[in-house]
């Protein structure tokens, strides 16, 4: 195989598995732009994941897989509205209490796993849309227009959340309050009603990503299936300098850069006559990732001021 | 900026409010104990008599809160410096796997006596190289340190599994043929002395405790600490009164690596005698939750990595009586580290209203008047 | 100063007896402030005040630092709640339980910080105070309105430009669009003009005259006494959070207005010793360097400073002062040319090394560029040289608490004590830290960029003795300042920086308010 | 009259549908046979990944008196040999391991492993036949231990079977990421794989992609045809019961270690279970032949494959 065939059977994989990291960093972005960091990601991916499969699943309760990614949404968007009270409300230190939430999220999923589902839980989850025409174009078409429904979704929310970001009343409120928190509350904005906001959306993003892995990029659950994923997509946040645009590129950038270590690995491709250990080519897409930052041009304009720092009237 | 240890009010409050937050967690994590028909009470029970319960069981407890301590010691100078280590996890592995190849490539040629503590430098210097690299990117580069240590974990773990399951396999293993991912034993010259056989605790505790009160010192009595921490609070001033910030960031790094790197080697030599897959998993995060709880102080750290040993001590033991999944442990594990989180405020609220009144009251410690530095979480 | 444009009598009735506001808003006739109590762990920030303000009237408030004036505004505009008294509007109480309410009741402030977003763009901050409007921006329909209020209130302004573009003077004017569009039938102004230059200064009263005779209310806060009797109808004088006293603003002389706030009489002219000038301390040469958007902000500046001698550099602010200062004192990379510090040139020497050389800079923005907030006073005692206070490795607390102690002293620095944490301390007191450390290092050269930028009356005066002293004791000083009574006041030759330039160098005989303006709008004398 | 009482310590999960389970699931299949809660008490302690805590929990069972220890995962032995010298009227087993402590002076060790290389090459031989596009998939989670001898096994039946197959292999390096064994196993397929198999826990993630394109699984470790009937045409089970059995025994008889346990086909300790995809009789048979000919000694499927590489057992790409 020439590296265009490779090519064009990695790409659809690469879209697939780029989108939970998607899902996940978009909201963060949204987290962060508001001056919040949620390092909860983790665990409320994993709850997201395992009750989006449990409504799912025949040893479940059976429905739609559109009913599991609404309450995987939800209980994302619960575990947000509690990382809210702790960050916002408690102005606890985010870093330790995302970590919190992070492990409540793994013991929680992998508890109601024990004790729902007792056992491996698999599920008719959402299946491959093949876009009538689009979907025929030769190799395009597999790409792009033969994905299940919550990639069109992913990718289509970029374009949504930017311009919500950039052109709407919420989105400056959320600038605002991510870069001058005291500025946006002498105008009246309510700093605390934003981030609660933020928040939970990150919630919900998180735990819709649970469920892009469980009931669409692979229809299991197991134990801790996340395995890091969640952390990858803050640290995305911080690669996509806080743009939903960049935050996409990034994402692909990590997936196609797994897929492509993948294929190395099953055709045995040699450096120097002799193939590369499996283990150091898992490494490639954490150190491409790294290494892309090294060498392009950070963006630093939409960093938020006042990230991690809760905002108390009056104490500045 | 003293800290001596004088306990005034502030710091009962200080003491007592993660106390009330753990009890309320416990509240809160006996309600899943319900759900799997357990006695919460009884669960509890078994949980406090598995880490304080008998001689033994501290001694368990502090086996486990060596390493934590040493890693959470480590993480309070990244962060008093500004600085978010996330990547005590793979410091630890790098650290490990550089003591194991070190010890069984010299313990033939070193003379014994200087084989344990060689090693253990080797951990820390492998350490303090993986925490250098994030911390050259983000001095150099600005590269955000959150986003180099997450990476450089993941990196770790693969150096890790390849050199367990290639270069430093145990011979045993491929001359069995079984090719389990696990290095040789390192020579017995290398162990840490245990302390009270059978129990595992070692002499490790006591390098824990050193370091404590040599970072302690380090940070608040030491010039560079001072430029650390100033760094941590104030990148501007700190420029402006001639201190290099990329160096002390760096530095703050390869020192937190450092330590972690050196928990990474202690656990080894006092514990393993031998890196195994799976080897001190979760340690580095662990290590992070307990240098917050101890307030980013090193000598808070103490009493936090006690507690925080105490906890996974306690839960295994709950996991064992009760035969509650291994799952509940972890779930309970999140709520406290949640609740004292959240319980900080009160701390925080206390503070203020102490410094305004600094008037009369003598010099406050540092460890309670100093707030988390500039965009540490 | 130059002179503005003051209505007749005869403008302001007419104003008076129309019920809304060119910028379409109602009107408040009467704003009381009654038996107002503050009290902020371990102050009582304002005791039992009653302050009042009615409209088309411009009320002053003096006082020194932590005389408790922003406390008492800041709870006019909802920002914390009185522990006692109330808020009265046109008669009736009102509760303001954030800046929203003040909002809604036409309440707008000016902080003495300035509430900006820097990253947004004018339009955007201005509309981020819209509350009723569609979940999509019209920052079309803002800009329109905005630019009309503008026109109205004769104020410059280019709604597409971001924030951090802008001069601290333009800025300045984008708060006052903003709180006029939003309103603004109240404007407090929280010492607007601590940051702006005279030319600014008398835009900007002119601007406060347009909108008293348009019916506004207006309280001002400064620390200039000359721009309180020039501006104001009543004065009310605070001290210790208590009312001293509240007067019309009839000739009542600066001595009676300046004892009734500090207790005591001013200085205001230092006398200043002839003077000794000495060797070259402090060269500059043909200097060029870029400002924080990567554009030239020095081009080619050259200066000569002597032992003993104090250069004023005036300026409109965004000149290059700043960048001038950060490039001498090596904050700032210069592109090219020459630095020299006592003969010694230094140009490629980084911080550290400058001020080993006898270089001490005192930074314009000193909360954020001048302290460790967190730190305590006795730590930012020693924030350069703590490498001095050390017995081996270890710093020595028992020398870092006696030099602190005596710094506290020589210069009565008011705090708790050295323990505590600078950040506590008043405008006035940060300063005065920063000025003691600094010159107990015993510089050869100093560069003081706004020393009295926010600072009140005694300790503007203390502050100005000591530079004259430093003088006396043969250091040499570069006064970095955008008022120009305080460089006429102190300096021995004036320096006038103009878009990264020098356009003249005035001995003090020659120089005067009018020439040194005309300087600074970039007229060669 | 007083239960039998055995203590497990385990990596994963006991239901893991590999390593763990099947030791688990052999467990209560004794509990039930021998009568239950009365006559046998199973105690377990699951994800003991940090090895220390592992030690503990180890050393606990020991002190509350229970007859049989079992560390089930290489990497507890460190701490299992000085545990079985602190309390010698105690009976522990290591798996995966040989070593029975002799050398040490243990008498109270037993040791077991499987030889995964066996059932790999069964798996092997029967994949080969079954692939129609003649290229398949192998799963793997780190190129080492167990899976890596049931890989290299897996890999001489193919080769043995049909030289000019196409063999992918990639690993995930880790054993629990599930999505990922589905990415290596979609990317495989995509690759034109049919036939698939791969070890560790993490598979299930793989099984559901071939399950997606009606691919073919071949499992190991633990029945996965239960999940998977109409994907898993045969796996490889490891059956604990006959050498817990013979542990038990000897306990009972007074025997409390010494003993080195293998599964091999021959001892019956590796079976294979079949699900609901029919295999055509000359592939069952070609599979039986197989296993006769290992057990009877005229295969011998070698655990690694560099060394003396032979022709017909080199991997083609
Ligand atoms: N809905 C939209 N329609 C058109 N252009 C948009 C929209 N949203 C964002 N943009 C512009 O597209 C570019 C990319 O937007 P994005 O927010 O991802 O980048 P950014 O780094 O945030 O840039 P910006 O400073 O504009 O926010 C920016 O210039 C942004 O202004
Ligand atoms: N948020 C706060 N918390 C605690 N104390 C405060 C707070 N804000 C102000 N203070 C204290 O209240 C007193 C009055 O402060 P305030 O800012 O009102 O003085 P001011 O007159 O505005 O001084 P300046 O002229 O320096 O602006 C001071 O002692 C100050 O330290
Ligand atoms: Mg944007
Ligand atoms: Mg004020």
């Amino acid at each position: 195989m020439n590296f265009g065939d490779v090519l064009a059977q990695a790409l659809p994989l690469t879209i697939l598995f780029a989108t939970p990291y998607l899902f996940a960093a978009l909201g963060e972005v949204f987290v962060q732009r508001s001056g919040v960091l949620n390092l909860g990601v983790e665990g409320m991916m994993l709850m997201g994941a395992f009750t989006a499969i449990y409504a799912v699943s025949s040893k479940g309760m059976g429905a739609d897989p559109v009913v599991g990614l609404l309450i995987a949404a939800g209980v994302g968007g619960l575990m947000g509205l509690a990382m809210a009270f702790v960050s916002v409300t408690l102005q606890a230190e985010q870093g330790i209490s995302g970590i919190g939430f992070t492990l409540f999220g793994l013991g929680l999923s992998s508890l109601l796993f024990k004790l729902l589902a007792g056992g491996v839980i698999t599920a008719q989850g959402f299946q491959p849309i093949h876009i009538p025409f689009l979907s025929d174009i030769p190799v395009i078409g597999k790409i792009l227009f033969q994905q299940n429904i919550l990639v069109y979704l992913a990718f289509a929310l970029v374009p949504i959340l930017m311009w919500v970001l950039n052109r709407t009343k919420w989105g400056l409120q959320i600038r605002a309050v991510g870069q001058n928190p005291a500025a946006a509350d002498s105008m009246g904005v309510n700093v605390a009603l934003v981030r609660y906001a933020t928040v939970i959306f990150g919630g919900i993003m998180a735990g819709i990503a649970g469920a892009s892995l469980s009931i669409a990029a692979t229809p299991i659950f197991q134990e801790n299936m996340t395995e890091g994923r969640g952390f990858i997509a803050v640290a995305l946040v911080y690669f996509g300098g806080w743009s939903p645009f960049r935050v996409m590129l990034g994402a692909l950038l990590f997936s196609i850069a797994n897929n492509l270590q993948i294929w190395a690995q099953i055709l045995n491709v040699e450096i120097a006559g002799s193939t590369i250990p499996p283990n150091l080519l898992i490494m490639v897409p954490y150190i491409l990732t790294i290494a892309v930052l090294v060498f392009t041009r950070q963006r630093k304009q939409n960093e938020p001021a006042a990230l991690t720092k809760p905002f108390q009237r009056g104490e500045n | 900026m003293k800290s001596r240890l004088t306990f005034s009010r502030g710091d009962l409050v200080v003491a007592l409010a993660p106390i009330v937050a753990i009890l309320l967690a416990l509240v809160a994590g006996g309600v899943l104990l319900l759900m799997l028909g357990a006695d919460p009470i009884q669960a509890y029970g078994t949980m406090i008599d598995g880490a304080f319960g008998s001689q033994a069981a501290l001694l368990r407890t502090l086996t486990r809160a060596t390493p934590l301590l040493i890693i959470a010691v480590g993480i309070c100078i990244a962060f008093r410096a500004g600085v978010i280590n996330i990547g005590a996890e793979g410091q630890v592995f790098v650290g490990a796997i550089t003591a194991v190849s070190f010890s069984l490539g010299l313990g033939a040629t070193l003379p014994a006596i200087l084989l344990a503590p060689l090693t253990l430098l080797a951990g820390f210097l492998a350490g303090a190289f993986w925490g250098a690299i994030p911390g050259y990117l983000k001095a150099r580069f600005d590269v955000n340190e959150i986003l180099s240590t997450v990476m450089m974990n993941e990196i770790a773990v693969q150096l890790l599994l390849y050199l367990l399951s290639g270069p430093l396999i145990d011979p045993a293993q491929v001359a069995a043929g079984s090719r389990i991912p696990q290095s040789a034993q390192i020579p017995e010259a290398s162990w840490l002395a245990r302390l009270a056989p059978p129990s595992q605790v070692h002499v490790g505790l006591f390098i824990g405790l050193a370091m404590a009160v040599v970072v302690y010192l380090l940070l608040w009595r030491t010039t560079i600490g001072y430029r650390i921490r100033a760094v941590g609070q104030n990148k501007n001033a700190s420029r402006y009164a001639g201190i290099s910030v990329p160096r002390y960031l760096m530095l703050a790094l390869v020192l937190s690596g450092g330590l972690a790197g050196l928990a990474g080697a202690v656990e080894l030599q006092g514990i393993n005698h031998r890196v195994v897959e799976g080897f001190a998993v979760g340690y580095g995060f662990s290590g992070i939750v307990v240098a917050l709880f101890g307030r980013l102080h090193p000598l808070g750290a103490i009493p936090s990595a006690f507690l925080f040993g105490a906890l996974l001590v306690g839960a295994d033991k709950m996991q064992r009586t009760m035969q509650v999944p291994s799952a509940t442990v972890t779930a309970l594990q999140g709520l406290i580290v949640i609740f004292v989180v959240s319980s900080d405020i009160f701390v925080r609220r206390y503070n203020a209203r102490r410094t305004a009144r600094a008037v009369k009251a003598a010099p406050p410690p540092a460890e309670v008047n100093q707030p988390a530095p500039e965009g540490v979480v | 100063m130059t002179s503005f444009y003051s209505p007749t009598r005869y403008q302001k009735r007419l104003a008076m007896t129309q019920t809304t506001l060119p910028s379409g808003h109602k009107r408040i006739n009467h704003v009381e402030m009654r038996g107002i109590t503050k009290r902020f762990p371990g102050v009582i920030a304002n005791d039992r005040v009653d302050f009042d303000v009615k409209s088309g009237e411009i009320h002053a408030l003096l006082g020194e630092n932590g005389a408790g004036k922003s406390t008492l505004m800041k709870i006019l505009y909802g920002m914390y709640k009185p522990d006692e008294g109330d808020v009265l509007l046109d008669g009736e109480i009102v509760t303001l339980n954030s800046p929203a309410d003040a909002l809604d009741h036409n309440i707008g402030m000016i902080h003495q910080h300035f509430m900006l977003v820097p990253t947004l763009t004018v339009a955007e901050n201005v509309a981020l105070g819209l509350r009723k409007q569609g979940l999509v921006l019209d920052l079309s329909a803002v800009r329109e309105r905005l630019l009309k209020l503008a026109q109205v209130y004769g104020l410059k302004v280019n709604p597409d430009v971001p924030i951090w573009q802008l001069s601290v003077g333009e800025q300045q004017r984008v708060e006052i669009i903003k709180a006029l569009y939003h309103g603004g039938a109240l404007v407090i102004l929280d010492e607007p003009t601590a940051v702006l230059t005279p030319q600014e200064c008398s835009e900007l009263f002119v601007t406060l005259k347009e909108m008293q005779t348009q019916g506004h209310a207006l309280i001002f806060i400064s620390h200039k006494l000359h721009e309180v009797q020039e501006l104001s109808d009543r004065i009310t004088v605070m001290r210790d959070g208590r009312v001293i006293d509240t007067t019309r603003n009839d000739g009542i002389e600066r001595r009676k207005l300046a004892r009734m706030m500090v207790g005591r009489d001013i200085v205001f002219q230092p006398e200043r010793p002839p003077m000794q000038v000495g060797a070259i301390s402090l060269s500059v040469s043909d200097l060029h360097a870029k400002n924080d958007q990567g554009l030239p902000a020095l081009e080619g500046v050259t200066l000569d400073l002597r032992a003993g001698e104090i250069l004023g550099l005036a300026g409109v602010s965004g000149n290059g002062q700043r960048e001038l200062a950060e490039a001498v004192a090596g904050l700032r990379h210069a592109t090219s040319g020459e630095v020299s510090i006592g003969g010694k040139t230094v140009t490629r020497d980084n911080v550290a090394t400058r001020l080993k050389a006898g270089l001490a800079y005192i930074p314009e923005e000193r909360n954020r560029d001048g302290i460790v907030g967190s730190f305590s006073v006795a730590e930012n005692a020693i924030l350069q040289n703590h490498a001095d206070y050390t017995h081996g490795i270890f710093l020595n607390f028992s020398a870092i608490n006696k030099h602190a102690a005596t710094l506290i002293r020589s210069f009565n620095i008011k705090t708790p004590n050295a323990q505590t944490p600078a950040k506590n301390l008043s405008g006035g007191n940060v300063q005065k830290l920063i000025l003691a450390r600094e010159l107990a290092r015993k510089p050869s050269v100093l560069i003081a960029a706004q020393p009295t930028r926010g600072v009140d009356i005694s300790a503007t005066e203390y502050i100005h003795h000591v530079l004259i002293e430093q003088r006396s004791a043969g250091v040499a000083i570069l006064l970095i300042s955008e008022d120009l009574d305080e460089i006429l006041a102190l300096s021995d030759r004036v320096a006038v920086i103009y878009e990264g330039q020098i356009v003249g160098i005035l001995d003090r005989e020659d120089a005067d308010v009018e020439l040194l303006g005309l300087m600074m709008a970039g007229a060669t004398p | 009259d007083k239960p039998f009482k055995v203590a497990v310590v385990m990596p994963s999960s006991t239901t893991d549908l590999a390593w763990s389970q099947s030791i688990y699931d052999a467990l209560v299949t004794i509990q039930t046979e021998m009568g239950g809660e009365e006559a046998m008490e199973i105690a377990y302690t699951e994800n003991m990944f940090d090895v220390t805590a592992a030690a503990q929990a180890l050393r606990d069972y020991a002190e509350e008196g229970y007859d049989l220890v079992i560390a089930h995962g290489t990497q507890y032995g460190t701490s299992l040999f000085e545990l079985a010298s602190d309390y010698p009227d105690t009976s522990f087993a290591w798996g995966t391991a040989e070593d029975t402590g002799e050398d040490e002076g243990l008498t109270n060790i037993f040791a077991y492993q499987a030889d995964a290389e066996q059932g790999g090459y069964v798996n092997g031989v029967m994949a080969a036949m079954f692939s129609e596009t003649g290229t398949i998939g192998i799963v793997g989670p780190v190129p080492a231990g167990d899976a890596l001898l049931y890989i290299n096994g897996f890999i001489q039946g193919v080769n043995a079977t049909n030289p000019d197959a196409d063999v992918l292999l990639a690993y995930t390096g880790g054993f629990g990421d599930t999505a990922a064994a589905a990415e290596v196993a979609q990317t495989q397929i995509a690759a034109g794989a049919d036939v698939l198999t791969g070890s560790a826990q993490q598979v299930v993630g793989a099984i559901e992609a071939v399950k997606a394109v009606d691919g073919f699984w071949f499992g190991t470790q633990s029945d996965q045809s239960l999940n998977w009937s109409e994907n898993v045409v045969a796996s490889q089970v490891y059956d604990w019961v006959p050498t817990l059995e013979d542990m038990i025994a000897n306990i009972q008889y007074g025997e409390l270690g010494g003993t080195a346990y293998t599964l091999t086909l021959e001892n019956g300790g590796l079976t294979f279970a079949y699900g609901e995809v029919e295999v055509p009789d000359e592939i069952k048979d070609a599979a039986q032949a197989a296993i006769d000919s290992i057990i009877a000694g005229d295969i011998v499927v070698r655990q690694s494959l560099v060394e003396e590489a032979t022709p017909e057992a080199t991997v083609a790409s």
